[in-house]
Formats: C-alpha cells, structure tokens, sequence
C-alpha cells in the first residue's frame, strides 16, 4: 500500500501569509502578479512550479534583454539560441553542435559531483538536439594556490570532470584554468560539449501534436538537488550550510545507455520522437513546461507515474527534482511502445507520464487530484527586468598609466611569470581526462585548441574555450572582445576557420548596477568582435550571482569558440618541427 | 594504541548508483532474494592517543574532515584499545 | 580473420577496436555481450570503457555477462582472446589470466602515451615489433597489476610477461604492462593499441600489435 | 528479512595505495598520531531467507563470487535478522 502523503503541506493562504515564496526566490511584486493573473491564490505546488520557472536560471528574466541583442544569424546557422545547443552547418549535410554551461554553485559546494554532473548535463544539451557527443572541454578558475582546503576542491574538480567524462567515452580535449583570488569561496566550473549530426536528423524540443505522449526515461527521481534551480540564483554565504541539499550524484553508467540509447532513437524512429529535451535544472517542470511553451501546446502530467527512487515525495518535490540523467521526450501517438521498447532494450525506465493537450495549461494530478492547473504561457515567461547600469568607479578612475608593466629586469620577470600556475603547463590536470577515447584527437591537449577529425570525411574541427577576467575586470567591453579574439588566434594557429561561439557569462549580482554595467558591456564587447570575425552566438549559458559575502568574481564572460578545418592536410601544430626553421612574430 | 573501525555511507536520500548495479548483478546471478545493495567504505585505521576520549575526539575529527564527504555521507564507528606489539 | 568486438553495457572503446581491425581489412563485427555463442569467430577482443559502471571493482560484474562462457570455450580451444584496458582487467576477473588490477598507486586516472619495453618478442601479440622499445598511449584509474610471488615467477619462467613500462605509471608489480596465457592464446595489457594506428593521430606503434596476430595467424605475412 | 553487513578488506600482503595515500593525507593535516590506514568496502545487504543457516550460506556464496576478488581480497560479515517494514 502505498504511504498517504499530504501533497500540500501548506495551504494557499498560508504560503501568501508567511510569505513561503520569498523563501523560494519570488518578490513579493511576482507574487502579486501570479495571483492577479490567475485569478486566485496559488497553492503550494504551484507557488513552487513559478519559483522554479521564474528564476535568473531557468527564466533569464535580469539578463534576456542584454541575450536578445547578440548576433546570431548568418549562412551557416541553423539554430540559434533558444533551443538546447546552438547548430552550425559545416557542409555535406552535415552539422555541427555546441554548447556551454556553468556548475559554479554546485562544484563549490560538492567540487566532485558538482563537476561531474556539469559534464553530464552538457551532453545532455547535446544527444537531446540528436546529435552525437564528439568532446568535452572545460573552463576552471579557481583561487590561488595557497591552502590544502583549495588543493581539494581542485582535486576535486578535476577528478569530476574525469570521473564523469571518461566513464562515459566522450573524450576531455581542451579548456582552460586561471587562479586568482577573485574566485574564493565562488570557483567557475564551466563545461562546454560538441556534437556531431546529419541535418535530417535535428531534434528539437518543441511539444506538437495534441494527444501525443509525454515519455519520461532514465533515471528514477530521488530528492535530489530540489531547489537547485532558486539556488543557483542565490549568493552564497560562507556561513549558510543549509543550502546543502542541493546535491545531486551523476551515474555515467547510466548517461551512456541514455545517450546510446537516445541517439538510436533519433536515428532508427525519427518519425516517432516529435521532440527530446534534457532534464537539468528544475528537472521534470522545466523540461515539460518549455517544450509545451515552445509548441504552443498545453502540457497535463499525471505525477504517480513518475518512477521514483524515494517512498513519500510530493508533487512539489517530484516537480523540481533535479535527480540526472533524465529526459522527456514527446512521443507520436500509438508509438509509445517502440520507443518504450527500445529504451528496455538498454535496460532503461520509459514511460508514459501525461499527454501533449491543445489548451495551454500546464496540469498535474498527483494521487488522483488535480494538484496545479496554470497558464502555461504565464509559468514560463518571467517578468522581463530592466536593471540600471552604472560604472564602476575604479573604471571612471582608472588612469591608463597604471597599465605600463615596469619591467626592470626582463629575465626576473620572464621566470616569475613562468612560474605562476596560471600560466604554467596545465597537463597535471588534464593527463586525468581521457582526451583520446572515440580516436578521432587530433591535436590533444597542450596546443593552442583542440583539433577533433570528422570521421568519413577530410573534414576537422578545432575548438577552444578562453578568456582572461582580468582583463574584462579592467574594461568590460575591452576585455570582453580580447576574450573572442584570443579564441580566434587559438582556432587559426590549428590551420582552422572559426565558425561560431557559445558563451558561459559569469558575473556577480546583478541587482549592483556596477555589475549589471559590466554584463551589458561585455556583452557589446562580445557581439562586436563575433560580428567582425563572422562567428555568430548560438548558444550560452548566463551564471549570476557569483558572489561571496557581497564580493563578486571577475566578470569573467567564458567564449566557446568552433573552427572548421575542409582539409585534415592542413592541420597545424604547435611544436616546432625542424632546426633551422625560421620563426616569424606575426601582428602588431 | 587504538583501533578505529570506520564505517562510511551515504545518507538516505543520496543515489547510490553501485548499490543498485551490485543488486542487479546479485539478481542474474539468481541471488533473487536480495532486497536491496547499500555499498560504503570501511577504514581501520589505528593510531595512538592519551587517552579513549581523546581517541575519539581525533577519530571524529578527521573522519568529518576528510574520510567522509558531509554534503552526502555519514559515518559510524567502533573504537577498541589495541595491545602494541613490539618488534 | 573474423574477430567479434565485445560490447558490454559501458564499453567505449568498442568502436575504436572495430576500426582499428576494419583498417586492417579483418571482417570485424560489434557483438552485445548478452550473445552466448562465438563460434564464428577466429579471434574475439574484449575492448577498454568502463563496463557496467566498474563500481564495485573493474571487470566484477562484466565477468558474468553471458557472452563470457563463449569467451572461456574460445579461449580454451586455442583461438585469439584479447583484453585491452578494461577487457584486461576483465580477463583477470575471470581467471581467464593471472593476477588482478588495483587501483593505480597513486589514485585517479593518466591519459598519456608511455614508453614500453617488448619482453617477449615471440608471442602472437608481439613478434611484429620492431627492436624491444614502442610507446602507446595508456589511459586507465586502475592498471596496478598484482600476482603473488609464486605466481610472478611462473610466469616469468613461462615467458608470459610481454610488455612492461619504462617508467611505471601506476605501480604495477615489475612494471607488468601486458602478459598472455601459459597458452599463448588470452593477452591482456593495459595499453590502448588501438590509438595508435591512424598517422592523422600522431602514433602508429599499435599497428605492430595488430600485425603480429595477423601474421601469426597466416592471414599477412 | 536478513541484514548483512558485509566487510572487505585486502589481504594483509597487498599494499593498500588508497590507505597510503589517506594516512599521508591525514598526516599533512596535522593527525600525526595516525599510525596506518587500511581503507576497504562495506556493505548492508538485505535478503530474505527461510532461517539463519541459509540466510548465511547465500552471503558467503555471494560474497565469494561476487563482492571479493578472491586473489586479492577477503571479507567478514555479521548477520542479523530485521523486522520487516509493511507499508
Ligand atoms: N582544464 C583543462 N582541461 C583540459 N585541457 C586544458 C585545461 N586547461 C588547459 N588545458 C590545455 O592546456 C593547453 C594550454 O592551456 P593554457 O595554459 O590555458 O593556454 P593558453 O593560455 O595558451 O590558451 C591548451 O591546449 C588547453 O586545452
């Protein structure tokens, strides 16, 4: 028999009167605008459907206006930013897939899973779209070196990033690590995946068809990082060990078979999967209420479906749950069993939790009850912010003088800056990543980015991931254009075209007009250079809130960067080759 | 001299991806009546200490410290005065 | 020569092997490790990932998968069996090779390429190296390989041991990279040959592997 | 309905490198008086059986076949029969 659970456990009035969404990251002017727009007071689970979905992290609300200006349209692009991963074309039918994103709060808190679930939800943003995962590279910065408290948590990052990316086979072939002290107490970790697809076989993650069936697969879902979602759109404090619930554990032995299975879905059963999406923050909600959103369709869930790894879990927890290595996909009616089929084959839950509905209301029943009917459209479009700007003082004040390195003693300088970690060899961390498994490596970690074959073809594709926040510290706009410039150098030192970027922005609070004002302006700073460059934004991922007891981190706008290579002739290497040869210094 | 056993598991709530890997693999191998997998760790460590309350602030010192992860694992433990074998 | 690529739930270097043999013009084929027959098969490669999760230890639970009482008739009726990385320490687990692998001495996981002194020149696995020294690509958390002494010393008189490492990269008891069966039939190593046959990547030093069991089994000379 | 738990650990001639690795560890933390450190698995396994004896024999079976690579590794258990839950 199953546990009587009270699917609310607070009434409607009390969450308004003692304010429970606050708690949960909603002001009281999006509280009042959620009750006027329905009509009546939201109850407790549907209180907790709009904190989720109103949040920085799922809504984009303080950063869409500054997204919506980056440029992202040219001839090679097939899909921009909105869906999962952005899509370039790169010929003969062909496509290439990518996408940033951050796990900053998570690894903070949890260096080892923190990592390794980044790496496994950035796959998911890849194998959703249908395409085949081909690498991993990874942005880390971390404070200095100067505590066994921060040896561990480097330790630990490294080691989940290995432990994530190995066991499943894709291989870790480039990135970045800086240390600086600007990133105490709030390190970056910000994993970025390439994938590989045919045109014919784009997916993406749009609800159509009335009737048509909503399939859970993968893993069951535990109490796993609930909240994740207002959490990572939360400052940090040292202090507050509350905010500890948010971990969540990766299994890669069960991401593989999902991805293998997922991709095989895709390929063998196009006509059938009418969309996939992954679910990563807020989990079962996001995932289900976006592809209805972007479908224009309603979306009606029966909860006691869900397969669960816990006894007791209410719809609140079942909702925002952020247990991995699940996705939804939208199902053709009648061909659930196929799909279903093929996801046992590999040993896999799938099953039908609700239906695609021609309304647009998002609907849960829990234990026979409705138990949160809402407009969708009103769930998943956020008030949009506009935040004041202003410049930061040590900007208006900045005298250029103070840029004029004073160099006395060249040599001296020359070793200190050697041996500084931020600049030397990175390779006792990335000798852990597997950057080989797959054997399509072709320029391995260590060069200026990494070169990765298209097997089948002469064709290559080079990929970095750079930028200096010290830099953007000192001049946002400046600094933020060196950022896709330095990725550019390192795509052409490969003998590549660079062809397109994503972006992980990594900023403190927003709500602080200076950093709002560094936010804009690196953005500008970003846009400008890819237009000159002709590498259009598709894809990126926004972390806000990068802050420790009110100090922010570096504006630190992480640039993804794609290079396309038509003949593996021409690939080139940073070693030099012969005794002899002449070395030209190339630009200004 | 004193002998720490150890024992490190993870808290309830928290996915135990090897327990359930173990208890399928138990399955095919027609252990049909196991129920469920739980897999942690196990440490002996032994060290020297003044005293038993010593001995036990220092074990759960280092145990909170290092041996298990707080976000996600506990730990239990048995502590036993060890006779020092001379050699 | 038709050889089977193993696929257990986790592999990921399946289709690596696969195309490293296909290059090789072996008529190569990816087979689940729920099949329980292999007599179509001259040679079979249990290839490196990390099957069924390797959470309780490497090689644990793959050991007995279905398709392994195929691999243990194969082995006995003297036909190739070959574990790399992972299929190594799969091939231990089941008693099919001596010994076992921990986890390397110093924990975590080396992706590198290590040198590698050919100690048995003769076997099916090694007779096509050229001089005793290669360099292949490793890439592995628990390659430590252990045997009691008794064990070590018979295989060191029977000439078992094949390849070990120039600089031990994880502790391995005298360096053992990579050693065969009193047989001569089951190799296992650590190192992944099948990295390092294509030149766009760098290393071919894995096409003497694949070389030497072709031509020892008549089909290159 | 039974509960093992289960303990294993290296042979005694088997060096333990993850011991090793946390007794250093342990030490860079100031825990000097830590002597040695033997890391093993644990495990709580629940089965249901009809008594003790064959409650007993399941869990050296499948501890022999399954959870010990018996070259390398050994175990000691304790059983216990537990109340069963309804729910
Ligand atoms: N976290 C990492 N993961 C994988 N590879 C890395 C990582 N950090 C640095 N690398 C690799 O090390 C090489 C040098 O990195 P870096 O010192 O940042 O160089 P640069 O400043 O010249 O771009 C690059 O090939 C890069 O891919």
């Amino acid at each position: 028999m199953p546990t009587i659970v009270n699917p609310e456990p607070k009434t409607a009035a009390q969450v308004k009167s003692e304010r429970l969404y606050a708690k949960w990251g909603l002001t009281d002017v999006e509280f009042q605008i959620i009750e006027d727009k329905m009509g009546r007071l939201p109850n407790y689970t549907e209180t907790g459907l709009f904190s989720a979905m109103w949040s920085e992290h799922a809504s984009y609300k303080k950063s869409k206006v500054l997204l919506r200006t980056f440029w992202s349209k040219n001839e090679r692009v097939l899909q921009g930013p909105g869906e999962g991963a952005g899509i370039l074309d790169i010929g003969d039918g062909q496509a290439v897939v990518f996408k940033a994103e951050s796990h900053n709060h998570p690894s903070q808190v949890e260096p080892y899973q923190g990592a390794a679930t980044g790496v496994g939800g950035i796959l998911r943003d890849i194998f959703s779209m249908g395409a085949q995962p081909i690498a991993v590279l990874d942005s880390l910065r971390f404070p200095e070196i100067k505590d066994e408290q921060t040896k561990s948590l480097i330790d630990g990052v490294i080691a989940g990033i290995a432990g994530y990316g190995n066991a499943i086979g894709i291989p870790t072939v480039g990135g970045d690590v800086a240390f600086d002290d600007a990133y105490k107490g709030n390190l970056l970790c910000n994993v970025m995946s390439v994938g590989l697809l045919d045109h014919t076989r784009i997916e993406v993650g749009q609800a159509h068809g009335s009737g048509n069936s909503v399939v859970y697969v993968g893993a069951k879902t535990g109490r796993d990082g609930i909240n994740g979602a207002t959490f990572a759109s939360a400052e940090f404090s040292s202090k507050e060990d509350a905010q500890r619930s948010a971990v969540q554990v990766g299994d890669p032995f069960m991401e593989k078979l999902v991805m293998d299975a997922t991709i095989e879905a895709v390929k063998k059963m196009p006509d059938d999967v009418v969309a996939i999406q992954d679910m990563g923050a807020a989990g079962i909600l996001s995932s289900s209420s976006e592809m209805g959103e972007k479908g224009g369709t309603g979306i009606s869930l029966d909860l006691d479906k869900v397969p669960v790894r816990e006894a007791g879990m209410i719809p609140y927890e079942l909702m925002l749950s952020e247990s991995q290595e699940r996705m939804l996909l939208i199902v053709a009616k009648g061909h659930e069993a196929q799909i279903i089929g093929l996801y046992k084959k590999y040993g896999l839950d799938a099953v039908v939790i609700g239906q695609v509905t021609d309304d647009d209301r998002y609907r849960l029943s829990f234990a026979g009850k409705t138990v949160a009917d809402v407009d969708i459209n009103l769930l998943t479009k956020a008030p949009v912010y506009q935040l004041p700007t202003k410049i930061p003082d040590r900007i208006v004040g900045a005298d250029p003088r103070q840029y004029q390195p004073n160099v006395a003693d060249p040599a001296a300088i020359f070793l200190k800056i050697l041996a500084q970690p931020t600049i030397a060899s990175k390779k006792l961390f990335y000798r852990h990543f597997d950057s080989m498994v797959r054997t399509d490596t072709v320029v391995k970690p260590g060069g200026d980015a990494a070169v990765i074959r298209v097997r089948g073809s002469q064709k290559a594709l080079s990929m970095t991931v750079d930028v200096n926040g010290r830099y953007v510290y000192l001049d946002p706009y400046e600094g933020s254009r060196m950022a896709v410039a330095e990725a550019a150098r390192n795509i052409v030192a490969t003998g590549a075209l660079p062809i397109g970027i994503t972006d992980c922005l990594n900023f403190g609070n927003p709500d602080n007009p200076e950093v709002y004002y560094e936010l804009a302006q690196s953005v500008a700073g970003l846009n400008d250079m890819a237009k000159k460059l002709n590498t259009p934004v598709v894809s990126g991922n926004v972390s806000l809130y990068n802050e420790t007891d009110k100090r922010a981190i570096y504006p630190t706008p992480m640039v993804g960067m794609l290079g396309l290579i038509e003949d593996d002739r021409q690939i080139t290497t940073i070693d030099f080759k012969a005794a002899g040869d002449l070395i030209y210094l190339v630009g200004q | 001299m004193y002998l720490a056993k150890i024992y490190v598991t993870y808290k309830p709530s928290i996915l135990d991806p090897q327990g359930e890997v173990i208890k399928s693999a138990l399955h095919r191998l027609n252990y049909k009546n196991v129920e469920s997998v739980m897999q942690g760790k196990y440490f002996e460590i032994k060290l020297d200490a003044e005293n038993l309350i010593t001995a036990k602030q220092e074990v759960e010192a280092f145990s909170d410290e290092l041996l298990i992860n707080v976000n996600m694992e506990t730990f239990t433990y048995e502590l036993s005065e060890i006779a020092v074998v001379g050699d | 020569m038709r050889a089977a690529v193993i696929d257990f739930p986790g592999s990921n270097c399946d289709f690596d092997m696969y195309y490293a043999l296909v290059d090789f013009g072996v008529d190569a084929k990816i087979v689940d490790a729920d099949q329980n027959n292999l007599d179509d098969y001259d040679a079979i490669f249990l290839p490196g990932g990390f099957s069924y999760g390797d959470y309780l230890r490497t090689g644990a639970v793959a050991r007995f998968a279905p398709v392994m009482t195929a691999v243990r008739n194969a082995a006995k009726a003297g036909r190739i069996v070959v574990g790399i990385c992972n299929g190594f320490q799969i091939l231990t687990e089941a008693g099919l090779l001596p010994g076992a692998l921990r986890m390397n001495a110093k924990p975590g996981f080396i992706c590198d390429e290590v040198a590698l002194k050919i100690v048995n020149d003769h076997s099916r696995f090694s007779s096509a190296f050229v001089g005793n020294q290669t360099k292949l690509p490793i890439a592995h958390a628990a390659g430590n390989y252990y045997a009691d002494q008794a064990t070590l010393q018979s295989m060191h008189d029977h000439e078992q041991i094949i390849l070990t490492y120039e600089d031990n990269p994880n502790g391995s008891v005298d360096d053992i990279a990579g050693i065969v069966n009193r047989q001569g039939n089951v190799f296992g190593m650590m190192p992944h040959p099948e990295r390092a046959v294509d030149p766009l990547l760098g290393n071919t030093d894995g096409r003497y592997f694949f070389q030497s069991i072709l031509q020892t089994s008549g089909v290159l000379n």
